[in-house]
This record gives structure tokens, C-alpha cells and sequence, in this order.
């Protein structure tokens, strides 16, 4: 059972509250979902709408077609009318507005619509919209906000401003109601949300004065819930990973959609932990830093990491570029040091908040030199807390940056899942080969076997550290066979991770093992696929997902094995180059036969998958995919 | 700790009669003098010439030598993450008023406990000689081919409006002065800056030993002279006066303290007001594992997103 | 230059209220007065809510809405490749005092022949309210969790010790005031700022127009206030005179004109002295080829290497 | 017939003055050169040194045997003593200088010489060494330097200080006197360097003075030149290409090897040129500006050419990394603008004063998000400057950033060729969709079959830059549509240069076409490629060198076509990972067989490369080069 509700008005009126409460409500009542976070550039005025899948079993991904979409505004219905199949609920005040009065809707998109409705001989209005959608089957509920805010406002006494929100809240409240569930889980999330009395009150009023003349169009039960629940979004999930494993420094630059992270670490910074030694419970600290630029940023994690702590920044594209050539500094030095990547829509300022997977390969090959860089990629909210664990893991094993891609689709979009699900007991730090009592000289970059050296933190030792070339005691040197063999040791560290990391733990396959056809992808899209294979399976049509984690070192054998056996290979990325399918094929020398690519900077929804998938069984070698407004 | 069982300095390559024999002599005097035992020291240093301070050390240091414009950060990180620890960031002119101008600026604004030591020299020393931000508009040093075309920038006047709480000049071949400053630098609590002037005699032919030798006169010796805020209605008037003096530039140039400013909080400090377990809980020495299990009771964090 | 057949200027999305407004009104109009051909402005912004000003325009004009703090380098390149362009650089404070600092500061040192209006709003607007350099510390504006644990930055300080040769602040909702300044930025020879203090409705709920509306004075009206330099001698003590004005913020704010120095060349003047062909030839109408032949003449250049 | 001639000594101490003052007298007498600088990261005091091929017929690399070397101190000695086949000419007062005594010496270096003396069983000192090379069959030729000094100062009457470098031309005058070629060049080669009277009183009568007592081992014979030749190192090529082509606006900061380039144009800020309209010749402007940092230099650069100049800047590694973003927002905005990429050793600081090739692959990759980025590579200076001059015909014809690679082992080493190598008659002026005069409203990003749109210069019609994804105006936009056609808009000019640019011109092949073994290179090693196959040749090895010159895009068919008759396939280049092999294998699915690898911060040189693709053919799968000191 899936339900897919959309919600949408201009940035800064709401549109993100509403759809929290809504999920709050209907999570209560023991559903999962699944959310997705759409808007522009901008801080008030432009479009921006949040789209829900709500589900008896766990959501993972959105869909195209919408069963209850509820509108703020004009701009709601003439962006969104074309994907709904169910409910449009909209302002009455809106129906005459002419398409091109919206003066926040961008001329290539009204030019779109208005040739759409011309095309199907309607006008232009609102209301001409609506007509169409009707003639489809879809039903109109439509509600006077201007009567309801002033009902509100007398009831409770108040102005009308002071009730302007009562709007919201009946957006809600009419799709609450279609849901069939009882009202009191509404009423429950309305006075968590409005704390105080007065506006309790009024969205309560607002909320029942609605509902009373809608009827339910679902039938939707309560749910037995078992155990907790959590709901997050992807950059909480990654804060959280971080805090769990130990996180002391954090430095930051503002970025979309990088920054809420370090903004709630920021809100976190102390957290409760035993400690080892006395067994009690005390309050440690983490200083979060909001530095002057990314490269102040990676920097200065660089220079926490060297005293031992655990060490990150967050960023997003443009600030990653300019981590270039500290990345490098800490490849060369060997610092265990996390960067979290948040994947925008590029290049340059490109779409920042959009959502892209198109920094992949520049993710691989950051920096100037060769040194190990380490990839690893999220697929959903629970990957990104524990990869965010992981991250620290290897960071410490190896001794390089790993960098932790996390896209924009992940960071916002939520999901509500169980706390299981994170297995925080199996979770294990691993600080690889750090000395904490050195005894006499330290050689920080010893010559092992394994290219790792042991690593004593600053304070323990005398160490020296250089950006350039230098012997075994981290001083300068230009000679050339201590150059040879230095510059391998650094490499050779990805030959072990290679070798021991299991590469079973690389890759996620889901689904058939037997099928002919094979799916390949990584991060937001996993979701979206699995659905699409899912339903496909349902049909008969069978595949195997292989969905990659870690990109370098990249889990060769283990994918060049699943591949070897498979008539078709489709490659499923949001990006226009098939970067993951490159890397594939430069790992195993087998390339996808197909590419599903999407770079519109819309997460891809499971039924456009499905539709690709069917579309490359077809024959058709590159399907790039269109949805979302 | 212990000490290395060899202590081998590395071999000092800068140019014979090179100013940074006096800084890292006058730095190394002022370790020893402060009687800060060398595992909690750890020098900082950009790229250039006066990057490669930490390796030359013959006092056993750490040494982290860092970036090209780079080297507050890195510090700032290691400084915040083990308090404990006696920062020290040795870097070039270009290194900091160009490239690293930013970093510069805005350190001013966290004001974090460590020293700045700035490597004044007038050039590029290691890529040999092009103008550096001190140098002056239509100065023509040894590898231009014609006359600086860019106005130079003022370090204490910079330092000063950008917040740094203590802000001095020394000079390279006065090691004793410097020794002192340096010393001061280190106990000044906050970000302190000096600005020491620093003959590279292979490349800059005008602000040589015998240019300054004629020049430098103390600020200490100027009757009336005192540069500390004592109370906060001071501190507009003496940062005034310490821009206006950091203006003087010609026959003859002031060395010394131009201004110090302790009322203002340092970044730790600051830290611990938000987080007070900060106070007592060095990062660098919290233990966020047992035996492989991590300590963080995340429970609370949890119920915040309980649904 | 032809005018385009259909010149529809982009929606503004500002948020309502927003000291932009005013900011982009001011530089309409003084264009307007001054008579300048759009075809010769271009309008150079960073990213942020003000990085959205070219976009915005009303005036046809260019725009080159750049990178999150590069607005002044990309200005650079475009003024000394054309000189004959009017170069208006519109750009936050976050663009211009954080991440672009080190540009800042560095551009003080050339003196191009710009105009730099620095939309002063105490916060990061775009990226949903964040701290800003100009922010105080121990302010709390909206959307911090925490009251502002970083001193601020005193832009028209760091301007002056930077070399900046007009240096002033204006008030976004006085439009009448900053246009003048505007157009007084633009007539001057050499690197101008403009600090223009900036509501931001939406995140800075401290420094708002009921804030400044009450404490904003104009410096003009200040009896003996004389902030041009009109002799070289003069040069230190109105500096010096005007950061210490700039220090003043509290229950009165000037607005004015801080400091103006014209003597000091501009960096194109200073081209010229090394290359005078610059003064007559705009590199950007240098025609280097005729269909297709290099024009050239590389035979001196060869002959320095020929064996 | 080739003769390779090395001189060592302290930096500072003149070594490059006087390997340049030989290479005059030699090239005088008619034959080409072939020089390399190798030098610490330092100013004064750490040995470097000088390596010249002199040769009858173009020279195009160095050897690891040396015929003749002249050293200047005992390091020198110690250095490079193995090296040496025919002639050492040494300081008497060094002769008993120990090992251990050298303090400029690295540790590491000093351990080695050590040993292999010990080996040996000889002592430590210089004269040790000198007893090795001696049993080995090579003559020594001592000098008294003190001596010379003194007498010369005498002989001229001046104190013996100002005759100090009396020294490095008693080296040169005996390196000269061994060629057997006549005084007269050497005499007008020190008239020429020292200029003022004193100076070269004081140098001929050294040179006199030594020459008189060395008997030739070579008879060289003076040649016949036909038309003019220049000599050039690789940052001066570069800069004379570009300020032939155009260049009015180059941006730097300063970085080694980088910055001799633009301290070159510095010094040419004026040039000659005729003035079209005219026909008189009038001195142009070359604007210079020394920036404040990298992120600087690339964004002034980008600035300056939209106004329409030919624009540039160049760098090295980690200025390269600072770049990223604004190459970013110059791919994203169309941006004619070439960036001159020095490689050094990396990673980060790395080995500032060596080579490497090891920057390829991030060169491809430079910056978030995907847009163009045209990549071509010189292998000589020759193509330096053809190079120089053809990035800025692309950058203006696909309207996007080109990154033009050169490695540190062209930019410091230079040759002797003739100025018809240049061929400066063919090469052409190309200004792509340049409009002079537009008319009306100007769309900068309009869509075309070609994905390239009609360029206008600012200030000739309105128009908009941002780097946040725009309309066909240059505005901001949102739209998902719009992102779809504009972001392959932009890739597609890849596409289009990859059908327009003939892939002949993209690669040089060389030797055999019917030859079962393929060579490919790239860059410097192209020299030794060369060299050595030509030496295979005469044995009767054939073997065909597949010169890559364009890495984005990259001539795909052509090379596949090439490599698909072949049995074995060796990948030659400077760098671990064998990355242009990585980028022939994705794009032609054919991975080379072996691979001769070198990354110690030394040149190939041809006899090390001819052992390497010996071995190869042996069956070695990974040959990993050592040499240089
Ligand atoms: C990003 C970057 N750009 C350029 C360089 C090249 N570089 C090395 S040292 C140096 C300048 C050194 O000048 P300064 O900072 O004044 O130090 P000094 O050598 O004079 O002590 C530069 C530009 C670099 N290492 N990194
Ligand atoms: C390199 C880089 N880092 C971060 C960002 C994200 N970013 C966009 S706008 C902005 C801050 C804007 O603040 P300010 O410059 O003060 O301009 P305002 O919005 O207040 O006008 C930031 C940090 C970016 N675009 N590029
Ligand atoms: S170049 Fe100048 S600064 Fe560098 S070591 Fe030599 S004298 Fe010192
Ligand atoms: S966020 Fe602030 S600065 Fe940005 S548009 Fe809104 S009011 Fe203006
Ligand atoms: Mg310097
Ligand atoms: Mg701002």
C-alpha cells in the first residue's frame, strides 16, 4: 500500500511546517515515509513543494503520479496539475488567476503550460487547469482560505494575520481527512508543532472546521508500531553518524545543502558519553567551527586530526572544489580526515538546490598527484548515518581523506525508519594503527609492508609533517629512491584497504541473482530502482541490483563476477556522463549496456525508472529521464 | 614523552646571512627561556622559504609545515582540538598578506590563543624574489624588471583592525628584541601577531641589514608610549594610535608592542561558554571508544527525532 | 549598441522589504543621472541574495554574476582588458569580508578604477541567515542558535589600511544619500567602497531599519569633517582620522564619506607607465589578427633567442 | 652522433650560467642542443645540476651516460660519478672531501653513496670515487680552481673575490677543450654572457689557461646552419606562443615552474604588431597582472576575456587545484580562456623543483559537475608553442576552458631548433562564432545544432554571466527543462570538437605502421620515446610511437585503430598509475599490455627507456625507472 501526497506554495509560506506536520500525523497512526524536498535558489517568493510517499512497509522512494496534491497558491496548481490522479485541494481565490500573472513562475516553465492547455484547447486560467485535470478523473476539493482564516480568527478572537495560517493548516487538515485515519492524530501534531495556546488553538479550529465536510477517499488503519522510530533527513543522519562515532571538530562553511549538518552539530555541542576510565556518564564537547572559506575548512579538520580527534567538514560542490588542494595536503600527510560531500546540481553555482550525481568522478581525482583518495556513497538515511561511521573507520585505518558523497536528494528528503535498522551495537570503532604511549624517535611515516605507518598524534611525539615529499621521519626530501618508495607506500595503502576490505561490504545487491539483467547504481536512486525492480519482478520481469558503495577502492572481482553472467546491463545515475558505469567499466573492462541518466536535478521517482527499465529492455541504449517540476 | 634517541637537526639550507637565522634563533631562545618543554610545542608554518622554520629547528619540536597561504588554519584546528598545546605559526609575507590574506583577517576575528610569527621580507623569497604585499609601490628589488606597480599592505594596521589582540613589530638581526616579543607573544593570551622585519639578503637589495640597522627604534623608548587597553573605553583610542604609528615608515621605523588588548575573550573561551565541558575536556584526550564500542550515549539525540 | 528588441528585466525575488530594494534603486538612478550609456556598465556580483543584482536591473545593462566571494578578481580582469567600461562590483559582506577577504584586501593594493558596493547586512542571507563578518559578537540574530561568538570585521578600517582611495557608508532605505554616494564612487578615480548598511527583514531581526533609522547621521553634517586628502602630507592623519570615526557604532552610526585620496594613481595609470601604448590602446579593440594572420611582428622576440 | 655533457654544483654557485655559456659556444659552432636543469627547492646551497645532449642533427633528450662532467663542488662528485663514461673534471681541493662531510647532502643520499663505496671496498672520500670511475676506464682531468683563481686575479690585477667565478669557466673551458671544436666560440660565447670589460678579461684567460693543457677527445667539427635557429626553454615557448597568437591578458602567482612564463611576458609588455586598419606597425599592450593567489589569477583571466581578449593564465599543481572552481564557472559560463598547466611533482607541495606527469587525470576531471574541458599536451618546445597558439583557437572556437599541459621537464629544459620548425606561415587565427556587430537582443547561451551559441564581447551588447545554470539570456534558471537542454547544450560542444578537430591532429605517430609493438606516450618522455625506438630500429625491433597530443576529446577511433593490429602495447609516462593508459582504455576498450612508469621528479632519458621497453618485450608487465640523480 503506497500513497503519494504533494504539497506546494511559495518558499517561506510554509510549505516545509505543513508537510511535517501531515507526516507527523500519519507516522503516529504507524505509517512509513518517505519525503522529498523541492525548492529554489531563493529565500521567499519562488515555488517550493514536498512530496510524500506513505506506506505500510518501509518508503524509500517517490513517485511521479500523485494521489492528493494540496496547493498554497496558483503557481501549485500550474506546476503540478499534469501528475495528479487523485485530489487537487485548492484556493478558491486562485481559480481566475491567469498563468501569466504568476510573476514567480519562470517564462520557460508558464511558456510550457501554457502551450500544454492551449494544446488541449483550454484557456489559461487556474481554473482551466482544474478543468483538464477533472476530465481525467481526478477530483477538485476546493476550499475558500480568505473564509476559513477569517472564521478562525473570529472564533479565537484574534486578528486575521495573526490566523493568516489557519491556510496551512487547512491544506492539511483536507488531506488529512481523505486519508480516512482518526483526527486525533492530527490534533496531537498540531500542538506539538504550535506550542503555544493561541495558535494551538486556532490551527485546531482551522483543522476541524475542514475536515468536517471532506469524506475519506482512503481507508487508511492504524498500524501497529513495534520498537522506535525514528524520522530524519539525510543531513541529521549524517550529524548523528558523526556524533555517534566520536565527532570532536567540525569546520564548516555555509553551503546548500551542506550547512544543516553542521548546524545541528552545532545545536548538539555537547553531547552524553561514558567515559572509560570512571564508568560515569559526563558531557563531552565538539567544536564546531564556522570558518572563513572551505579551504579554511578542510584545513583546519586537517590540523584537528593530527591531535587525534575525529575530524570532518561538510560541504557541497563549489566549496569542495576549493578543498582541492588541501585534500591533497592531507593525502600527502596522511590524515585521517572526513569530508562529507553533499552533491548539488553543477557546474559552478550550477543548481544549488538541486539535486545532482555528477561529482562523482571529480570526487575520484580531487587534487593534484596521486595519492589514495577514499569514495564511498549513501543510498539512504540509514547508509548515511552509518557511513558517516564508516567513514571515520577508514579514515583512521588508512591513514587518506575519505570522502562521504551524500546528494542533495539524501540530505533533503527524509525518511521514517526503526532504530534498528542502524544495529548501533554492531557498530565498532577502528583507529587502525594509532600508538598511544610512543616510546623514543618517531618515524610517522615508517616503510610497513602494508604502506601504513604507525600514528602518533601531535603532543606524544616530536613528528613533522610536510606537504612536500619527505623520508620516513617527515622531512623534506628530494631524493629520488626515497621519493620512489614513499609516493608507492601512499598508494600501496589502497592496495591494502583493497585487500581488506571485504568487498561483499562494497556493494549492496539486492534482488535476483539468477536474472539475465542487471542494474547498476548508486546513492538517492537506489530507492527509486528497487521499487522499479520490485514492481518488475511482479510482472515477471526479474533483475539484479547492484548497488555500489564504494567507489575507491572499487569492488572489482566481486562486480566483474556479478556482471560476467548478465545479457543486459543497465546503469542507472543522476548524471549525463553514466559516471559509476566509467568506473565500472575501467575496473572490469565489462561496460552497462544501458544508461538510465537523469541530470534535470530532480530525484528520480520509482516510476520513471520502472518506465526506463522498460523502455532499455526495448532496446533503446540511453534513457534520460524528465520528471519533476 | 620521550625524548628521540637521535635528534638529528636537518640541515639549514636558507642563504648565508639569511634574517631567518634570527627568527628561529630569537624563537628558539624564547622557548627555552619560557621553559616550555618541546613536546608541547608545535610550530606552524606556511610555504616559502620562511615554511621550512619548523624543520630547522634544533630544539625538539613538532613541526607541521603546511600550505601556501594556509597555515592559521591548520593551526586554529590543532590549537582548538588540544588546547594544551603552544601554537606557533612561522609564515612569509606573501604567504599570509597575499595568498593567505583571508585567513589573515578573519583569525582576527576568533582570536584564538597561538603567535604569529610573520616572516616580513619584502618578497617572494622562494620562487625567487617577485614582490611580496610588504613591498612598496615603486621599490624595485633585485628580480623585478621594473618598479612594484602595487601599494604595499600595512601588517600592524591589517592586524589591528581585524581584531588580533596583540599586534608588535620586531626586527630579524635584534634577536634580543624579538626574543622578547616572541616571549610575550607566547603569554599574551589571544591572537598575537608579529610583524618582524626580515633581510633576504639574495633578493631584496633595498630592505637590507644596514637599511634597517640605521632605521629601527624601539617603541618602549618613546616617552609616553603605552599600547595595553587597560579598560575597555581605551580600546578605540589606542588601536587609533597604534594605526597612526604603524604609519610611520622612513628614517625612521618603530619596533615594538603597538598595541595589546587582553579584555577581549579568547576563542576558547568563547567555546567553553557554549559548551563548558570544553573547560575541563581537552577534545584531543576524550576518549570516544572502550575497547572498539563507541561512549556516546546518543539516546537523547534519538528522541528528538522519535516519531 | 543596439537595444534589444525586447528587453524585459527578470523578476525580483527578494524578499519583501528587503534593503536590497533600495540598493539596486540608488544604482539605477545614479547611472540614470550620470548619464552613462548602459552598454558601458557591467554590473560584477558574488553569490548571495546580492549576487542577484545584475540579474535584477531595470537599466539595460551587463551583467557578470560571478562566484561566492571572487566578485572583485573577475572585475579586475574585465576593467583592465576594457578600460573604457564603467565596473560596479555588487557584492554581501559574507562574499566580500569572508571568503573573499584575501581579494578584498589585495584589491586595496591596485586601486583599479572600480566602484565596490558591499551589501552590509550582518548576516548570509541566502544560505538562510548565518553569521556574517560585519555581525558583532555576543549578537544573536534569527536564525543562530547561539549569540555570534566571532568579532566582526570593521570594513571601512579594513578598507583603509588596505588602500582602498574612497571609502564610505550609506543607508539602503536612504536612497537619496547612497545614490549620491553612488555616483560620487563612480566619478572617483581609483578603487571605491561603499559600506551600505543593508536590512535583511528576513534573518538579521537586530540591525533593522527601526534600528538604523534612529542612529544613522550624515558625516557631512559633522562641522570640520574634511575627509579628502589634497596634499601627500595629509594622507596619515586622515586615515588615522577615519578609522578612529570608524570605530564609532552604537547609538550613532555615520554615514559619509570616510575617507578620498586621488593622488594615489590608479592601477591604470600605473600600466601605462610601464607599458604607454596602454594608454591609447584598449587591449580589448586591439585587433591581434586580419582574417585569420596572426599580426604580430615576433621577430624581435625571436631574435633575443636566436643562437 | 651525440655527446652528452653534464655540470653539477651548489645552487648559486652558476651552474646554469655556465651550461649556458658551453651550449652558446657548441650551438655556435652548429649543433643542437638538447639541455635539462635539475635543481632543489631551495636557493642557495643544494646541488644542482645540468644535462646537455649535443648532437648533429636535433637533439631530443638526455642520457643516463654521461660522456663528460664537470663539477664545481665534492657533491657533484659524489652525485654523479656512476653516471660517467668518459671524462670527470674535478676540483683539486676536493679530493679529500668525505661523504659525510657534505652537509647539503641528504641523509638518504649520502647512506647510498656510502654503501655502494663500501661495496666497493673503498673509503668515503672524493677521491674514492674518483679511484671507482677510474678503474672503470674514465679519465679524470683535476683542476686547481683556487689556483686558477689566484692566478687569473693576478694576470688581471683585481682581488681574488672578483674572480671568483673563474672557477665555473675553468670547468666549461675544459668540458670545451675536450669537444675539439675551435676557441673562438667559447671566447665570443663569455664575451657575450659577462659584457662588462673586467669580466671577460678575467673568464678568457681562465678558459686560456685551462684549454691549454686538455687535449680533445671528441673531434668535433664545426657545421654548416642553414636559416635560424633558436634556443628556447619550454616557459619561454609557451610565452612566445601565446603572445604570438594574441594573449593581451595573462594573470599569475607566482609558483615554480610556472612562473618564468609570465616574468618572460612581463618583461614583453609591449609588442610589435600591425595594426590592421592601418597597415602600420604600432606596439600593442600585454596586460600582466601578479594576483593575490590562483583563485585570483583564473578569475581575472575569465574576466578578461569576456571583454574579448585572449586571456590566460598559467600554473603549477597546487595553484592548478585552487583553480578548480573557477575553471568551473569558466566551463559553465562558455569561457574562451587557456590555462597553462605546469606539472611538477605533487602531490600537494610535492616536489616543486621535478617533474611529473601524474596530473592528467585530474586535469580531465578539474572542478564539480560536468561542462568541457579541453585537454591537450606538448611534448617538446616546439609544440609548446604551436600549443600555446592552438589552445587559445580552441577556447575561442568551443567556447570553454582549455587546459594546456606542460611538464616541468620542458618548462626547465630547453632546445636548439630550427625557427622553420615553427612554422609560423600555417598557423591561422580562429575566433569561432565571434559577432562584431550584434543587433538587438543578444541571447549568449542561444541553442544551436552544435551546442557552440554566438559570442559577443561586453560592452558591444547586453548580456548576462552566472554561473548558477541559465537560460539562452544568461539568466538564472530553474526550470528542469531548461537545465535538460542546456547542460547537454554544453557537453555537446565536446561532441562537435570531436568531429571538427581531425584526430591525425590530435595524435603524432611515429616509426613503424606495419610493426607489431605499439609505443604510446605523451609529453616529455616523447623525446627518449623517440630516441630509444630509433636505437631499437637499428637492432631490428620495430615499433610504432603513438604520441598523444589531445587528451579531451580524444581521438578515440583513431588510436583504436591504430593499436588493434598490435601484440604489444607499451604505455611510457611519468606517473603511477599509467593514466594515459587509463584514458586509452576506457575510450578504446584496449588497455596496454606493459608499462614503463617513472615518478621519481627525473626525466627519462632515452637509454633508460630503451632497457625499459627491452624488459617490456621480455615480458616485464610494469617497468619502473629510476634513473637521475
Ligand atoms: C598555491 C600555491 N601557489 C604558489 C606556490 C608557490 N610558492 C612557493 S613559496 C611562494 C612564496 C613565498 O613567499 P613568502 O610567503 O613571502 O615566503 P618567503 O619565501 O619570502 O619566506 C610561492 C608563491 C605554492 N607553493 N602554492
Ligand atoms: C565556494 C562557495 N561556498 C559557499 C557557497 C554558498 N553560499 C551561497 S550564498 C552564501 C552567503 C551569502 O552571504 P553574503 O555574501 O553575505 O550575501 P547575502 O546573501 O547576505 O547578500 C554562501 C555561503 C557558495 N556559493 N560558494
Ligand atoms: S632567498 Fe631570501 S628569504 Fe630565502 S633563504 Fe635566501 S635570503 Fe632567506
Ligand atoms: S534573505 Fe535578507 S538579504 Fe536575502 S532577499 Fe531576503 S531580506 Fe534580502
Ligand atoms: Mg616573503
Ligand atoms: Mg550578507
Amino acid at each position: 500500500m503506497k500513497i503519494s501526497w504533494e504539497i506546494g506554495g511559495a518558499q517561506g509560506a510554509g510549505v516545509d511546517t505543513s508537510a511535517n506536520i501531515f507526516g507527523a500525523a500519519v507516522a503516529s497512526a504507524g505509517y512509513y515515509i518517505y519525503g522529498n524536498r523541492e525548492y529554489y535558489s531563493n529565500i521567499k517568493g519562488r515555488h517550493s513543494y514536498f512530496n510524500l510517499t506513505i506506506s505500510d512497509k518501509r518508503a524509500r522512494s517517490i513517485s511521479s503520479v500523485v494521489d492528493i496534491l494540496a496547493t498554497f497558491d496558483a503557481e501549485t496548481v500550474f506546476q503540478h496539475f499534469t501528475e495528479v490522479r487523485g485530489v487537487i485541494i485548492y484556493n478558491k481565490g486562485v481559480k481566475d488567476t491567469k498563468l501569466d500573472r504568476v510573476q514567480s513562475m519562470e517564462p520557460e516553465i508558464q511558456e510550457r503550460v501554457k502551450e500544454f492547455l492551449e494544446s488541449k484547447g483550454l484557456g489559461t486560467t487556474v481554473a482551466d487547469a482544474l478543468k483538464y485535470v477533472e476530465s481525467k478523473g481526478v477530483k477538485l476539493i476546493e476550499l475558500d482560505y480568505d473564509e476559513i482564516v477569517k472564521k478562525t480568527a473570529e472564533s479565537v478572537g484574534v486578528p486575521m494575520s495573526v490566523a493568516e495560517r489557519a491556510k496551512n493548516t487547512a491544506a492539511i487538515a483536507a488531506s488529512y481527512a481523505l486519508t480516512g485515519l482518526k483526527k486525533d492524530y492530527l490534533m496531537d501534531a498540531l500542538k506539538k508543532t504550535f506550542k503555544q495556546e493561541t495558535f494551538v488553538k486556532i490551527n485546531s479550529i482551522a483543522a476541524e472546521m475542514v475536515m468536517a465536510g471532506i469524506k475519506p477517499m482512503f481507508q487508511l488503519k492504524e498500524l501497529p508500531k513495534q520498537g522506535r522510530r525514528i524520522q530524519v533527513d539525510g543531513n541529521t543522519a549524517v550529524a548523528m553518524g558523526k556524533i555517534f562515532a566520536g565527532l570532536s571538530f567540525q569546520s564548516y562553511y555555509p553551503i546548500t545543502p551542506a550547512s544543516d549538518e553542521s548546524v545541528y552539530i552545532e545545536a548538539h555541542q555537547e553531547v552524553m558519553a561514558v567515559d572509560p576510565e570512571t564508568g560515569d556518564k559526563r558531557k563531552r564537547p565538539i567544536v564546531v567551527v564556522q570558518s572563513e572559506d572551505e579551504l579554511a575548512a578542510i584545513n583546519m579538520a586537517s590540523g584537528a586530526a593530527l591531535t587525534g580527534v575525529r575530524a570532518a567538514t561538510a560541504t557541497s560542490g563549489p566549496g569542495f572544489s576549493l578543498m582541492a588542494e588541501g585534500i591533497g595536503w592531507a593525502g600527502m600527510n596522511e590524515v585521517p580526515v572526513v569530508v562529507t560531500y553533499y552533491i548539488r546540481g553543477g557546474p559552478s553555482t550550477g543548481q544549488p538546490t538541486r539535486t545532482s550525481q555528477a561529482d562523482l568522478l571529480f570526487a575520484m581525482h580531487v587534487g593534484h598527484g596521486e595519492f589514495p583518495r577514499i569514495v564511498i556513497a549513501s543510498s539512504d538515511h540509514v547508509e548515511a548515518f552509518q557511513d558517516a561511521v564508516w567513514a571515520f573507520n577508514l579514515a583512521e585505518r588508512y591513514q587518506t581523506p575519505v570522502i562521504h558523497l551524500v546528494e542533495k536528494a539524501i540530505a533533503n528528503a527524509y525518511s521514517i525508519f526503526d532504530v534498528s535498522e542502524l544495529e548501533l551495537d554492531r557498530l565498532r570503532a577502528e583507529r587502525g594503527k594509532l600508538v598511544e604511549t610512543p616510546d623514543g624517535e618517531f618515524q610517522r611515516f615508517k616503510f610497513t609492508e602494508d604502506g601504513i605507518s604507525p600514528r602518533v598524534v601531535l603532543g606524544k611525539a616530536y613528528v613533522f609533517y610536510t606537504g612536500d615529499e619527505h623520508n620516513e621521519l617527515g622531512h623534506i626530501s628530494e631524493d629520488s629512491e626515497n621519493r620512489i618508495k614513499m609516493y608507492e607506500k601512499r598508494l600501496l595503502k589502497l592496495r591494502t584497504a583493497d585487500r581488506e576490505i571485504p568487498e561483499e561490504e562494497r556493494i549492496k545487491v539486492h534482488g535476483d541473482a539468477d536474472a539475465r539483467i542487471a542494474v547498476i547504481t548508486w546513492g538517492s536512486p537506489k530507492g527509486a530502482v528497487l521499487d522499479s525492480v520490485e514492481q518488475l519482478s511482479g510482472e515477471g520481469v526479474k533483475a539484479q541490483v547492484i548497488q555500489i558503495r564504494m567507489f575507491n577502492p572499487f569492488p572489482k572481482n566481486l562486480v566483474k563476477k556479478l556482471l560476467s553472467n548478465k545479457e543486459v546491463i543497465i546503469d542507472v545515475e543522476g548524471n549525463y556522463e553514466g559516471q559509476a558505469g566509467v568506473i565500472t567499466k575501467l575496473a572490469t573492462g565489462i561496460e552497462p549496456t544501458n544508461y538510465i541518466l537523469k541530470w534535470n536535478g530532480r530525484p528520480m521517482t520509482w516510476d520513471e525508472v520502472y518506465d526506463g527499465i522498460k523502455l532499455a529492455l526495448k532496446g533503446e541504449k540511453r534513457v534520460v529521464l524528465h520528471g519533476g517540476a | 614523552m620521550a625524548v628521540p634517541k637521535v635528534w638529528i637537526p636537518e640541515w639549514n639550507d636558507w642563504c648565508p646571512g639569511c634574517g631567518n637565522f634570527g627568527i628561529i634563533n630569537a624563537e628558539q631562545q624564547a622557548l627555552s627561556e619560557l621553559g616550555l618543554t618541546p613536546e608541547d610545542v608545535v610550530v606552524v608554518s606556511g610555504i616559502g622559504c620562511s615554511g621550512k622554520t619548523p624543520h630547522f629547528f634544533r630544539l625538539p619540536i613538532s613541526g607541521v609545515h603546511t600550505l601556501h597561504g594556509r597555515a592559521l588554519t591548520f593551526a586554529t584546528g590543532i590549537k582548538l582540538s588540544n588546547p594544551e598545546l603552544t601554537v606557533i605559526v612561522n609564515a612569509g609575507d606573501g604567504d599570509q598578506l597575499g595568498i593567505g590574506a583571508g585567513h589573515f583577517v578573519n583569525a582576527g576575528r576568533r582570536n584564538v590563543d597561538m603567535l604569529v610569527i610573520l616572516h616580513d621580507n619584502g618578497v617572494y623569497g622562494l620562487t625567487k624574489g617577485q614582490a611580496s604585499p610588504t613591498l612598496r609601490r615603486g621599490e624595485k628589488t633585485k628580480s623585478l624588471p621594473r618598479p612594484n606597480i602595487n601599494d604595499n599592505v600595512n601588517p600592524i594596521a591589517l592586524a589591528i583592525s581585524s581584531g588580533y589582540t596583540f599586534v608588535a613589530r620586531s626586527y630579524a638581526y635584534d634577536v634580543k628584541h624579538l626574543k622578547e616579543m616572541i616571549k610575550a607573544g607566547i603569554k599574551h593570551k589571544g591572537l598575537a601577531l608579529i610583524d618582524v622585519l626580515q633581510p633576504c639578503p639574495t633578493y631584496n637589495d633595498i630592505h637590507t641589514k644596514e637599511y634597517y640597522d640605521k632605521r629601527v627604534y624601539k617603541l618602549e623608548t618613546e616617552p609616553g608610549w603605552d599600547p595595553v587597553v587597560r579598560k575597555p573605553e581605551e580600546e578605540g583610542e589606542k588601536m587609533a594610535k597604534a594605526m597612526l604609528k604603524s604609519l610611520e615608515w622612513g628614517e625612521r621605523i618603530p619596533i615594538g608592542l603597538f598595541y595589546q588588548n587582553e579584555l577581549v575573550p579568547s576563542y576558547e573561551e568563547r567555546i567553553a561558554t557554549n559548551a563548558p565541558s570544553y573547560k575541563d575536556r581537552n577534545p584531543s584526550k576524550v576518549r570516544f571508544e572502550d575497547a572498539g564500542r563507541y561512549t556516546t550515549i546518543i539516546d537523547d539525540i534519538l528522541k528528538e527525532k522519535e516519531i
